[in-house]
């Protein structure tokens, strides 16, 4: 088709126009509506011809003429914008579980936090990439249970699972001390409550049990 | 207006040929009639929008109009107004008063003039008409552009362009670490590790109390019996402990208590003493 | 189809396929985030070339470039329900002010139409997306200076501000020059008057006090 490099006429032009402008699919019989009655039918047969190559198409769907862009381009038509975030306390805590105890089902990471999780935790643990569904336990019910993926120890750096601190290692580093730690270190992101001197008034008389080796790890820990 | 790079003249001398079009739209008024003015004030914006519009009717380059007539012209314009008892904003009238000045200043001999001149002023008013007919004009070539979504249109069904969020997670290995010692440490089998407080032992509370009531002679305060020395910790401790051991005693019918009011000071004495 | 050289390559597709797909005029650099930074000129540059003729243009407006119907099809398109707000005169003169002089306080704009300009009026601009406050004027006062959008261009079908009609010509003419200044000119142009410098002189018997906000205007940034 040779017309197809020169310029179009303008009942061509005017089909172009029309689909172009329109907001839903039309047929012949609408498109003709704007152009006296006028037969468009060797236009759009043009029309469908020339945008055919190109990056946006001419398509008919039964009687409905519309431009839509080539289906091979609809990857360019997104983009995607990388946003970094951080993990959840409860997502990490979800992921810890799954990395100490794996295969693990959902149920027995809540038993093991003692707190419901919820489905996105688990979601949000997959899209990251570190968690993945690894089969059904074969207990009553069938639960999925989940394991780590090789991405989670590129991530975090560790040749194995094995590489992960045991609970002496963990005890050692303060990690297990009792929940008031943990529970301190939560409230901290409250404004400041309760009142100071109470708080104050007890670690210097009594004689502590539990020494806190974990000081100089906190900061760390916080400020990261 | 001619070319640009002229000097302006003065607003004097025949009509000159000018290449933009001055009749642009403007207010509804009959042009081809300059003896009937149509009273539209609505339809003007200040007095400056109506000198334009007297003026255009001049049929003259706006550098070559003249001030006299416009003037005459404006004040008839007033005069109108008045007979038909419109009320004129305050400005309409402020300039009405300016332009009788203005023609008053114009047609007196030029040796009593003072300072501006009246020619200067004829002259500012006449750049300040042709700045607002230069714009009146631009504005309505502006309007008859080829305008998107009225004479151009985008599509009308845009498939639209994506943004997808991706994600990257975050995570560093101590917080992985320690998220799952806090797990460990929080679901721990509760083990009550009592911490060696300072204590007084209901025991102890009760050997002082009643050693002490033994050698008392009258009432005692509950707070003499407290050890005098103790710190803080241990003051609330034993004042506790005896003030049970106060209440054990009464019990077993060896002190007798007293309150006077609620709160007030609790008072004890041995039984033996005070009984009998 | 008579020749491969008149299908488009993939990246012109690609550009093709973008426009048609946007819901907004695209930059560029939009563009090219969809297709991994790729120099998208002279695909923009190949679908202006060939849109010219058809009953759809590939348009740049400022730094946006969108399809849009070609001007001569209006009369098929022109819809019953008028979409384009009706601009009442007062508007429409602001508008035209701030075009031509921008950036230009409120004052600037009053002395110009020799009188008040009521909030709504600008208002409505900045509201139709066409005219935004352009941060303030360091001068007594600190007035607020307005400056059009890239809207105002796309709506207006103008490339540039330099293709506002008969800008050139008016700024021949020193109409885009404040008042004051044209009157220095005129008075160095007139031999036998007086002082121009007294020209300042009258502001108290001008109705529409002239005190020269518009000296400061910034004629230079009009070309901008």
């Amino acid at each position: 088709m040779s017309s197809a490099s020169s310029d179009p006429d303008d009942l061509v032009r005017a089909v172009e126009a029309i689909l172009f402008a329109a907001e839903q699919p039309l047929t012949r019989e609408d498109i003709a509506e704007y152009l006296n009655g006028a037969d468009v039918r060797d236009a759009l047969a043009e029309l469908e011809e020339t945008y055919r190559t190109r990056g946006v198409n001419l398509v008919k769907r039964g009687k409905l003429w519309h431009f839509q862009t080539a289906p091979d381009m609809a990857n360019f038509l997104r983009r995607e914008r990388e946003e970094v975030r951080r993990l959840s306390r409860a997502a990490t805590e979800c992921l810890a579980i799954i990395a100490y105890h794996e295969p693990v089902s959902r149920a027995e990471i809540e038993s093991i936090r003692g707190v419901q999780t919820a489905k996105g935790t688990l979601d949000v643990l997959m899209e990251a990439g570190w968690v993945r569904a690894a089969g059904r336990r074969e207990v009553p019910g069938r639960p999925v249970i989940y394991a780590t993926t090789p991405e989670f120890l590129t991530h975090f750096g560790l040749a194995s699972r094995r590489d992960l601190p045991g609970l002496a290692e963990l005890r050692a580093a303060g990690l297990l001390d009792p929940v008031e730690e943990a529970m301190e270190r939560e409230m901290e992101a409250r404004p400041d409550e309760e009142n100071p001197a109470e708080a104050d008034s007890d670690p210097d008389i009594v004689p502590e049990t539990v020494t806190d080796p974990t000081r100089s790890l906190d900061m760390g820990d916080q400020s990261a | 207006m001619s070319a640009g790079g002229e000097p302006q003249e003065l607003p004097l001398g025949p009509a000159a040929p000018s290449d933009i079009d001055w009749d642009a739209p403007a207010p509804e008024i009959d042009r081809d009639d300059p003896a009937r003015l149509y009273i539209d004030i609505d339809g003007f914006e200040g007095p400056l929008d109506i000198l334009l519009d007297l003026a255009r009717r001049q049929k003259v380059d706006l550098r070559r109009i003249s001030i006299l007539e416009l003037v005459d012209q404006y004040l008839e314009f007033i005069d109108r107004a008045g007979e038909m008892k419109l009320e004129l904003a305050a400005d309409y009238l402020v300039m009405a008063a300016w332009l009788a000045y203005l023609k008053s200043a114009l047609l007196l001999p030029k040796e009593e003039q003072e300072d501006p001149s009246p020619e200067e002023l004829a002259l500012r008013l006449q750049l300040r008409l042709q700045r607002l007919a230069a714009m009146r004009e631009a504005a309505a070539r502006l309007m008859t552009r080829d305008r998107l979504g009225r004479d151009v249109f985008m599509r009308g069904a845009p498939e639209g362009l994506r943004v997808m969020k991706k994600r990257a997670w975050q995570c560093e290995w101590f917080d992985l670490v320690q998220a799952y010692g806090q797990v460990k440490a929080r679901t721990a089998p509760v083990v009550h590790m009592v911490r060696e407080r300072l204590v007084m032992t209901l025991e102890s509370a009760l050997s002082r109390v009643s050693s002490m009531l033994g050698v008392a002679l009258d009432w005692m305060e509950l707070k003499q019996f407290l050890p005098p020395h103790a710190d803080p910790q241990l003051k609330k401790s034993a004042l506790a402990s005896s003030f049970v051991a106060a209440l054990e005693l009464a019990k077993q019918g060896k002190a007798e208590l007293a309150q006077e009011e609620t709160f007030g000071p609790l008072r004890l004495r041995s039984m033996k003493r005070g009984g009998n």
